[in-house]
């Protein structure tokens, strides 16, 4: 029931953005609309509880997400003009920690929009991530990379 | 501008044309629907595509002409009905009659 | 209607930053050796692309008054959700469906994963 | 007017017609049959009751309104030519009743029998009756059509339906060539009353007095029509003797004769009467003299005694046509006697072939004297009634001119010869039996076979007393004589009228014909042997074949089958159609340019659209073929922005998108594109087809663009009103919903019904073949997606909404929103199992397509119901709490209804293909 | 009088029903009780609606402004006597193949949408006959292609399925044409509503001829290519042999005659600009489509096939009325139009009970039927020789005054031709006559009661004599429709809600 | 006001960038290079539809942005499942003529 109203709040906001307009009168109808999505198609979001404090963590996460992207941004457009295209890729199978499946994807998409890495599948049991690299010279430190950064961050909001 | 878009229905209506001339099947659907591109962009250029605000009453004239945009909409909106339709049965030809050659599909004649 | 000077120039160069991430993603599609490479080019370079310019257009037409820019933003967001989904999708088909690795790859962990799986 | 005499005249036609279509019931339908025969009776009373009048020279009529606007009156007349004919229908028809009832006694069919000879005769009564010309020709092609069914009556032999086809084919010529006559005839006098024509002895032009001959040639056995009658005698013998030799050849003559009056001075229709008259005369005697089929030999001397007929009314003198009336009665005397002969003959004996019957004088003594001077009759024997007319045809060949007079001679001698071959051979050669056939029938006359002779007694007597009695035969026939010379005749008829030249001729024939008798055996067995190279039932069967042949080898030039080929014909049929005006246009057009200058960058994607479009055509990867139609797609709606037109932009990704799902889903099952080249000649052509319509669309639209135009009032009432009146800002959506709110009504209808076509093939019939690629092995579905497709679901579903409701001022709508929807559960299908999604979405697709076509439909009704045209929407402004005031439209309802249909419709089809 | 709000009911009635009947698409006595009593009170409703009209006379025209906008803004539906008379024939068609279909539709077709497409078409052919806005004709003509090109491929055999693609594929060609001349006429003439196009050709002087003549051949080719003329017919005849019998009937019956009755309204209200020329085509194509037509008939073997072709024939002969365009031509239009319809609508059942007894329609493989079933020999022959213009049946009449029409203004070659055709047709109605009905009694006998399936037969039939023997009643009907049709003026008033 | 010109530019450059990314849909070599090249197209053309709105200074065409970004999206998913099915290369050459 929480949850479900945690979602109908998330579609009321989101149809404040859509109606560029945050206002009672704009969260009441996205609230209205929002339930009568969610009544008829009853699908569940997901199962979670602490909802303050994820989200709290969650904008940590975004932060945390940007500033490694823009530092590490330049690499790939540099790997991308380069003249001479040295590189050796490769598909590495990563461990994961995570078993959320919501939180896997969040990973994923991370990796993918971090240059030089592109995640190309989960295996079904939830055990690896299956990362291709540009250029695999430095694998060990690329997982460590990802262990401590993005998936520290999800993991305490899985928590 | 309207020269360039009816040479651009030109082009889509023999792009369609030889498609639709063509063996396979599914060259004839994709034809038919260059066809009802094409003859869409005819419908917007009936406006005269005089460079104008969208008919939306917030905004300031002048506006464009907003018959041909409803006209074009039931058009997109029935050759998607029928593109639909053409495609299933393109497959279930291919399914139950074994061949989606149109020229295999020739008889019935005799 | 007139923008002030500063506003003028930000917003042409996130158009042409944007531009050049459209371009830079581009000229990998185009350049790199296999499929996977090059969707590394394009899942980046085109979410940045388009990132700078809906930021152009956001500061531009909320200056204008058109529009909040949180629409705008939606789009953003939208696309930094999809486009690795998008990728992710490709790839993991198309490494079943048999596109092999670009003969310069080294690791495969993945082939080792699936042969022992199947 | 249309008193009692009027009553008793239609009387003579309902009488029949109404008596064929009593069906007596199954049991007693054999019994009863017989009792079919009251009617001819009947009608021989009622015409006997016309006597007085006739004879006076006064004539009935009666008519009443049919359609006048058309000219049509249901008028009827009866003078003393019709008079006869009625005579001569009923009079034969109480004869060749009664005798059927004795020829079929045992046949189940002889109650549909006189069925059709009562229809037949209701339109022989007609034909001679009516006195409009479309009445006429009613009955007269009634008479066509019963005498088809005549014909074939015995259906399973091949023969009679030929024999029926060709008297039915050739006829119904004649019948068109009359309705062009007709046509005629009203065009230039606005009549088509007979009497009024005949009364005003208007001049109706040779052409169209041709268009009439030609009707009476095919009906009465004309060369070069004579050919169905020989092949008529398929038909049971009453029925031959009735229709083929009495009375429906008779038709014809009586059309010649019933217009002679109009034509009286006319060389052009005397010359063709009499040379088609004569030509039939002398080739039908040749023919009767070859046969050996007692019916065929009948049949063709039918012929022949038809053309002498017709040489008479073409000659047009007084004693021609005295002759010719004389000779119509005489004929369908004798002519009557014989058929049924014939008939008993093959009754009895159960062959008609004279080489084989003979000896049947002592057996039946009363049947050979009966039938033997039926025949004398046709030969020209004095005292007999034939004798009598050939007598006044000879007297008016002679008036005519010599090689006339040699022709008539020696068809005279014809006739002669193949009436003494007819007699002689069935009664008193001897009998000749081959091993297979039955001996002729050895039992004297018996009870059983008294109805098959005593209506050939009858006959014959008739034709004797005719003879006898010259005077009856001059009552009889001087009415209507009367009303085709306009005055009584001058002479009498007399059996001696002294040493005339034409009795000479008639001795003449006598020795002639005499000897060819008697020197048969020399050359009668060298005719029968030898084959005409060619005749004209060869020509018609070979003319039939022909057609038949030629048509099939058009049908299959042109009829390929392949919808390739139609296709082209109708794109060449375009070009060429459209590349006439268009030129003219140009040259005569002044051309006013008034146009938007293009950017580079609209130029660059036109270009790629281009490039789009030549994608399509040169790929041969099925995936890139549909992808590239996306790219065009996508294209489009670039376009769209570029030109102020936001809801078609979204319109058009939507839709797109779906397509592109859809195509994807189904691609597996196509085979591979280009496995089979197309020749290099076909390659050409088809560039060729296409580059023209390429450019002829192109020049089309340039013409309209460049020529002059109109201003159109609608934008402008739009723009000002849409809001004014209709309440909405999004003047598109207002278009859409309210304004022409029936073109979406209709554009949901086509939607739906895509939805129920799709579920219907997906549905029906084999389940087909498995489709090219099988699934990979090893998939499962991803949890990036999964848990993707979880989070957006309901956000989308919200953003769908949220373009729906603000529609009418903003782009959107239901439409719009409706695909949003189906897009966004479709993705959740890609994402997860079908099954999943169906547990949690609890209603069905087609469910929610009715639902909004009602809701639509209902909407739009609900105006009716209060008094407003369909679709007439109401606005109304309400304030709730929270929300404020809210602005609630019926046309809400009916996007509303549009969104429902369109999720549904897009679900469904998805869905149908995803499942298969 | 009909209160004129109701005439929409043509139009609306049939989907409203089709909903319904989707949406129990399994109930058996539900899709057939609800399809027969729509249909027939459906019927009663034109039945009324046309009476209504013609007791007013030649004012008798009923318009309809959908939404309650004033034309040329909105769209109009406009009920004059000849599109209630060709309402009143589909329904009438209408009710037979229903009463048809009720004993030859399979359990599985029924339940694959056969009632709910059917009324779909229905409501297109309507909609169609109805409106008084080309894009909106557009609109229809694509329901009614959507519906047909469902119901011919339902079953989903293959010689269905093949078929159906060459019907599609020719079909959506010409819907791609109709829209590119829409954009032509709305981009020279700024309008779509047809009173209001008559009306602004009427009263601009002959500038916008040569654009007018370039639009009319377009959509000739259009309305063409749906009303299977030549040189655009060729897609017909396969199509049309392969759906069942009911559905070939109304087919053949009514679809093509959309075309025709586009053509009609369009060369006798809008493109009347100069008939020297576009007249003069229509008629050299109405000869060309008379003969071809009948040629391909009588080259065939199939009794289905044979009328099939047909078709195309007749096409010509109502070409023939409109290319004339004298008032008596069109009124004899529209009279050829009625019995045609019936008696092509007929033949095609009597094809179907025929294949129902012997599981075929082909002549080598039927024979001897008349012996079988006398009712049906009667039934076939009545309306075969109405078809083939054999008095005094009301095929006779039709022929006849078109012919007249023709005579009048000295077109005695067209006469001419319209007698041939008249004679071939008679020829393969023969030839069907000779190989079904009689012959050898070959093909096997199914022991099906044939009773069942004659209502809907005999009540076509019932109206082919019945105009026979009282064609006045039909031509007058005609000729106020003619009379409307002859002077635009009046529409144009009714519609534009001007006084003169 | 130099933004209109940039947006010029800068569409003329998307152009440019939809043009070769149509010739890597064009040459493939597998339908994966032709999904990610038009996928590529797509996402440009969202950019171009951005640059639209600022050049005619109207935020109406946003929401058709976002619509294509999530079609695009849908697309591309819906060709990787099309993969599944095991076929890469169906552009197979041409084999030779048949003789007649
Ligand atoms: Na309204
Ligand atoms: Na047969």
């Amino acid at each position: 029931m929480v949850t479900r109203f945690f979602l109908n709040v998330i579609l009321a906001l989101a149809w404040c953005l859509l109606q560029d307009e945050i206002s009672l009168r704009q969260m009441v109808i996205g609230f209205l609309v929002g339930l009568l999505a969610m009544l008829f198609f009853p699908r569940s979001f997901h199962q979670e509880r602490r909802y303050f404090r994820k989200a709290a963590l969650s904008v940590r996460l975004v932060f945390f997400f940007v500033k490694e992207l823009l530092i590490a941004n330049w690499t790939v457009v540099r790997q991308v003009l380069a003249l001479k295209l040295a590189i050796r890729p490769g598909i590495v199978a990563y461990p994961l920690s995570l078993q959320n499946d919501v939180l896997i994807t969040l990973l994923a998409n991370m990796i993918t929009l971090t240059p030089g890495t592109l995640s190309v599948e989960v295996s079904p049991d939830r055990q690896f991530l299956f990362i291709h690299f540009l250029d695999v010279a430095d694998v060990e430190e690329e997982i460590r990379l990802i262990k401590d950064g993005f998936e520290r961050h999800l993991l305490l909001i899985a928590q | 501008m309207e020269f360039v878009i009816i040479s651009v229905i030109g082009v889509l209506f023999g792009c369609g044309t030889y498609l639709i001339l063509q063996r396979h099947l599914l060259q004839v659907v994709v034809g038919l629907s260059l066809y009802s591109h094409a003859a869409n962009l005819a419908l917007l250029v009936s406006g005269g595509l005089k460079r104008g605000n969208p008919p939306l009453l917030t905004t300031d004239a002048p506006y464009v002409d907003p018959l041909p945009q409803a006209l074009i909409l039931t058009a997109i909106v029935i050759s998607f009905g029928m593109t639909a339709f053409a495609t299933v049965l393109a497959f279930r030809v291919r399914q139950v009659y074994g061949s989606d050659a149109v020229d295999e599909l020739a008889g019935g004649e005799e | 209607m007139q923008v002030p000077y500063l506003l003028d120039v930000l917003v042409s160069v996130l158009l042409l930053l944007g531009l050049f991430f459209l371009l830079t993603g581009t000229f990998g599609l185009l350049r790199l050796r296999d499929v996977y490479a090059r969707m590394h080019a394009t899942s980046k370079s085109t979410t940045f692309g388009v990132a700078g310019v809906v930021l152009a257009s956001l500061l531009y037409l909320r200056y204008l008054g058109l529009s909040s820019g949180l629409k705008e933003s939606l789009i953003v967001l939208f696309l930094f959700l999809t486009a690795p989904v998008g990728a992710h999708m490709i790839a993991r088909a198309a490494y079943r469906a048999g596109v092999s690795l670009w003969q310069g790859g080294v690791v495969d962990d993945f082939k080792k994963w699936l042969d022992e799986n199947r | 007017m249309n008193g009692v005499p009027g009553f008793l005249l239609i009387s003579l036609i309902l009488l029949p017609l109404l008596g064929s279509l009593v069906a007596w019931p199954e049991r007693w339908r054999q019994r009863l049959a017989p009792a079919y025969s009251l009617v001819p009776i009947l009608q021989l009373l009622i015409v006997s009751s016309f006597w007085t009048t006739v004879q006076a020279g006064e004539g009935i009529q009666c008519s009443w309104p049919w359609a006048p606007s058309l000219g049509l009156y249901l008028s009827f007349s009866l003078d003393g030519l019709s008079w006869l004919f009625t005579g001569l229908i009923s009079g034969v028809g109480v004869f060749v009743f009664l005798y059927a009832a004795f020829y079929m006694a045992d046949d189940p069919t002889l109650a549909r029998l006189y069925r059709f000879l009562l229809l037949f005769n209701a339109a022989m009564m007609g034909v001679v009756l009516a006195d409009n010309l479309v009445l006429l020709l009613v009955f007269w092609e009634l008479t066509s059509v019963s005498s088809f069914l005549l014909i074939g009556f015995r259906s399973q032999r091949a023969a009679a339906c030929e024999g029926a086809s060709k008297a039915f084919g050739l006829t119904a010529i004649g019948g068109l060539v009359m309705l062009f006559g007709i046509l005629a005839v009203y065009a230039e006098h606005g009549t088509l009353e007979l009497s009024v024509l005949l009364a005003d002895s208007t001049s109706i032009s040779t052409a169209t007095g041709l268009c009439f001959l030609v009707a009476a040639f095919t009906k009465s056995a004309q060369f070069p029509f004579h050919i169905w009658l020989p092949s008529a005698m398929e038909a049971p013998t009453p029925v031959s003797a009735y229709l083929h030799a009495a009375t429906m050849v008779k038709a014809g003559l009586y059309l010649i004769a019933r217009l002679t009056p109009l034509f009286a001075d006319d060389p052009t229709w005397s010359a063709t009467v009499t040379s088609v008259g004569t030509i039939t005369l002398v080739w039908g005697g040749v023919l009767a003299c070859k046969q050996v089929d007692l019916k065929a030999l009948l049949a063709n001397s039918t012929v022949s005694q038809l053309g002498l007929i017709v040489v008479l009314l073409g000659l047009q003198t007084e004693i021609a046509l005295f002759a010719a009336i004389l000779h119509i009665l005489n004929h369908a005397a004798f002519k009557g006697a014989l058929f049924l002969t014939a008939g008993t003959v093959e009754h009895e004996t159960g062959t008609r072939d004279i080489r084989q019957l003979g000896g049947l004088r002592p057996l039946m003594p009363v049947f050979t004297v009966a039938a033997t001077l039926a025949s004398l009759s046709m030969a020209g024997l004095p005292p007999l009634g034939g004798f009598l007319s050939k007598e006044l045809f000879y007297e008016g060949v002679l008036e005519a001119d010599l090689l006339l007079t040699i022709l008539a001679v020696a068809a005279s001698c014809l006739t002669f010869l193949y009436s003494f071959i007819f007699f002689h051979g069935t009664f008193f050669a001897p009998a000749l039996h081959s091993p297979q056939q039955q001996p002729a029938s050895p039992h004297a006359e018996q009870h059983s076979t008294l109805g098959l002779i005593a209506p050939i007694v009858v006959l014959s007597g008739l034709a004797v007393l005719f003879g006898l009695v010259p005077s009856l035969a001059e009552a009889l026939v001087m009415p209507a004589f009367r009303v085709i010379h306009g005055a009584p005749a001058q002479f009498h008829l007399a059996l001696w009228h002294g040493l005339t030249p034409a009795l000479g001729l008639s001795a003449l024939t006598i020795i002639l014909g005499g000897s060819a008798f008697l020197l048969r055996q020399r050359f009668l067995g060298a005719i029968r042997e030898r084959q005409a190279a060619y005749s004209f039932n060869r020509l018609y069967a070979d003319s039939l074949t022909g057609f038949t042949r030629f048509f099939q080898w058009t049908r299959a030039l042109y009829m390929t089958g392949s919808v390739t080929d139609y296709i082209r014909y109708l794109l060449v049929a375009l070009i060429v159609g459209l590349s006439i005006p268009l030129w003219h246009f140009f040259e005569e057009t002044t051309l006013r340019v008034d146009i938007v200058r293009p950017e580079y960058y609209e130029l660059g994607l036109a270009g790629l659209m281009a490039v789009a479009g030549v994608m399509c055509c040169r790929t041969h990867s099925r995936v890139v073929l549909v992808l590239s139609l996306g790219l065009v797609g996508s294209l489009m709606s670039i376009f769209f922005v570029l030109f102020s037109a936001p809801d078609l932009a979204l319109t058009q990704v939507l839709v797109e998108a779906v397509s592109l799902v859809l195509f994807l889903l189904v691609l597996h099952y196509f085979s591979v594109i280009g496995s089979q080249p197309q020749a290099p000649r076909t390659r050409l052509l088809n560039i060729g087809m296409s580059v023209g319509t390429g450019l002829l669309v192109s020049l089309l639209l340039f013409a309209a663009n460049v020529g002059p135009s109109l201003p159109s009032a609608i934008p402008p009432y739009y723009l000002s009103n849409s809001y004014l009146l209709a309440g909405g800002q999004n003047v598109v959506n207002v278009i859409l919903v309210d304004f022409r709110g029936f073109d979406t009504m209709g554009e949901i209808t086509v939607f739906s019904v895509a939805v129920f076509g799709v579920l219907a093939l997906v549905g029906l019939g084999v389940r087909g073949q498995q489709p090219l690629g099988t699934l990979f092995m090893f998939s499962f579905p991803s949890p990036i997606l999964q848990s993707f497709a979880r989070l957006t679901l309901h956000l989308m579903l919200v953003f769908a909404i949220y373009l729906l409701l603000r529609g009418h001022n903003a782009p959107g709508g239901g439409f719009i929103a409706g695909v949003l929807t189906a897009v966004a559960l479709t993705f959740q299908m890609m994402a997860f199992h079908t099954e999943n999604l169906l547990r949690e979405m609890p209603w069905k697709p087609l469910q929610i397509v009715v639902v909004g076509l009602l809701l639509a439909a209902g909407t739009g009704l609900g105006s009716v119901f209060i008094g407003y045209p369909f679709l007439t929407s109401a606005i109304g402004h309400y304030s709730f709490p929270l929300l404020g005031e809210v602005e609630l439209a019926t046309a809400m309802g009916f996007d509303i209804g549009v969104y429902l249909v369109v999720v549904g419709t897009s679900l469904g089809i998805i869905r149908a293909i995803a499942e298969d | 009088m009909m209160p004129p709000d109701l005439f929409v009911l043509f139009v609306i009635g049939p989907v409203v029903t089709a909903a319904l009947l989707a949406a129990f698409h399994k109930w058996d006595t539900f899709q057939r009780g609800v399809s027969l009593a729509v249909s027939l009170g459906l019927w009663g409703l034109s039945v009324v609606g046309l009476l209504s009209l013609l007791q007013e006379g030649q004012q008798g025209m009923v318009v309809l402004r959908m939404g309650n906008w004033a034309a040329p803004y909105g769209i109009i539906l406009v009920a004059d006597v000849l599109s209630m008379t060709m309402v009143v024939l589909t329904m009438t068609i209408a009710v037979a193949v229903v009463a048809f279909s009720l004993r030859t539709v399979e359990q599985a077709h029924q339940e694959h949408f056969y009632y709910p497409l059917f009324f779909i078409l229905i409501m297109g052919v309507n909609g169609a006959f109805l409106t008084g806005d080309l894009f909106n004709l557009f609109v229809f003509f694509e329901i009614l292609l959507i519906a047909s090109f469902a119901l011919l491929a339902l079953g989903s055999q293959p010689g269905q399925l093949r078929e159906t693609v060459k019907y599609v594929v020719i079909n959506l060609i010409a819907s791609t044409f109709f829209l590119i001349s829409l954009s032509v006429l709305y981009r020279t003439m700024g309008t779509l509503n047809m009173a209001d196009l008559a009306h602004k050709i009427q009263t601009t002087s002959g500038e916008l001829d040569s654009t007018l003549t370039i639009l009319s051949l377009v959509f000739l080719f259009v309305f063409g290519t749906k009303a299977a003329i030549f040189p655009l017919y060729f897609w017909l005849p396969g199509p049309y042999f392969q759906p069942s019998a009911g559905l070939s009937a109304f087919f053949g019956g009514i679809l093509t005659k959309v075309g025709v009755y586009a053509i009609f309204r369009t060369f006798t209200l809008i493109f009347r600009h100069n008939p020297a020329l576009t007249h003069e085509l229509l008629l050299i194509l109405a000869a060309l489509t008379m003969l071809l037509g009948v040629f391909g008939a009588l080259s065939q073997m199939d009794m289905k096939r044979i009328l099939s072709y047909h078709i195309i024939s007749q096409i010509g002969y109502l070409m023939l009325g409109i290319g004339l365009l004298t008032p008596q031509a069109l009124a004899g239009t529209l009279f050829y139009m009625v019995p045609y319809v019936l008696a092509k609508s007929a033949l095609f059942l009597i094809a179907g009970v025929v294949q129902a007894a012997t599981g075929s329609t082909h002549l080598k493989a039927v024979g001897g039927l008349q012996s079988h079933s006398i009712p049906l020999s009667a039934l076939f022959l009545l309306a075969a020789l109405s078809l083939a213009g054999i008095p005094p049946l009301a095929g006779f009449f039709s022929k006849f005054i078109v012919l007249q029409a023709g005579m009048e203004i000295g077109r005695y070659g067209y006469v001419g031709i319209g007698l041939l055709g008249g004679l071939l047709t008679l020829a393969s109605m023969l030839k069907i006559w000779n190989g079904v009905f009689w012959g050898e009694e070959t093909g096997d006998r199914r022991p099906v009661s044939l009773w069942p399936l004659f209502p809907g037969i005999i009540l076509l039939v019932f109206f082919i004599v019945g105009i026979g023997l009282f064609p006045g009643i039909l031509y007058s009907v005609a000729q106020t429709a003619a009379a409307q049709v002859a002077d635009p003026r009046v529409y144009i008033a009714a519609v534009l809600g001007m006084q003169d | 006001m130099i933004t209109p010109f940039v947006s010029v530019v800068v569409l003329i450059g998307i152009t440019l960038s939809i043009l070769l990314s149509a010739y890597r849909a064009l040459r493939g070599p597998t339908i994966p290079d032709r999904v990610v090249a038009l996928d590529n197209i797509a996402i440009n053309l969202v950019a171009a539809i951005i640059v639209i709105s600022i050049r005619t200074q109207s935020a109406l065409y946003i929401d058709v942005a976002l619509v294509l970004a999530i079609l695009s999206f849908l697309g591309t998913v819906a060709a990787a499942k099309y993969l599944l099915r095991g076929t890469i290369i169906d552009a197979s050459p041409l084999p030779p003529r048949r003789p007649g």
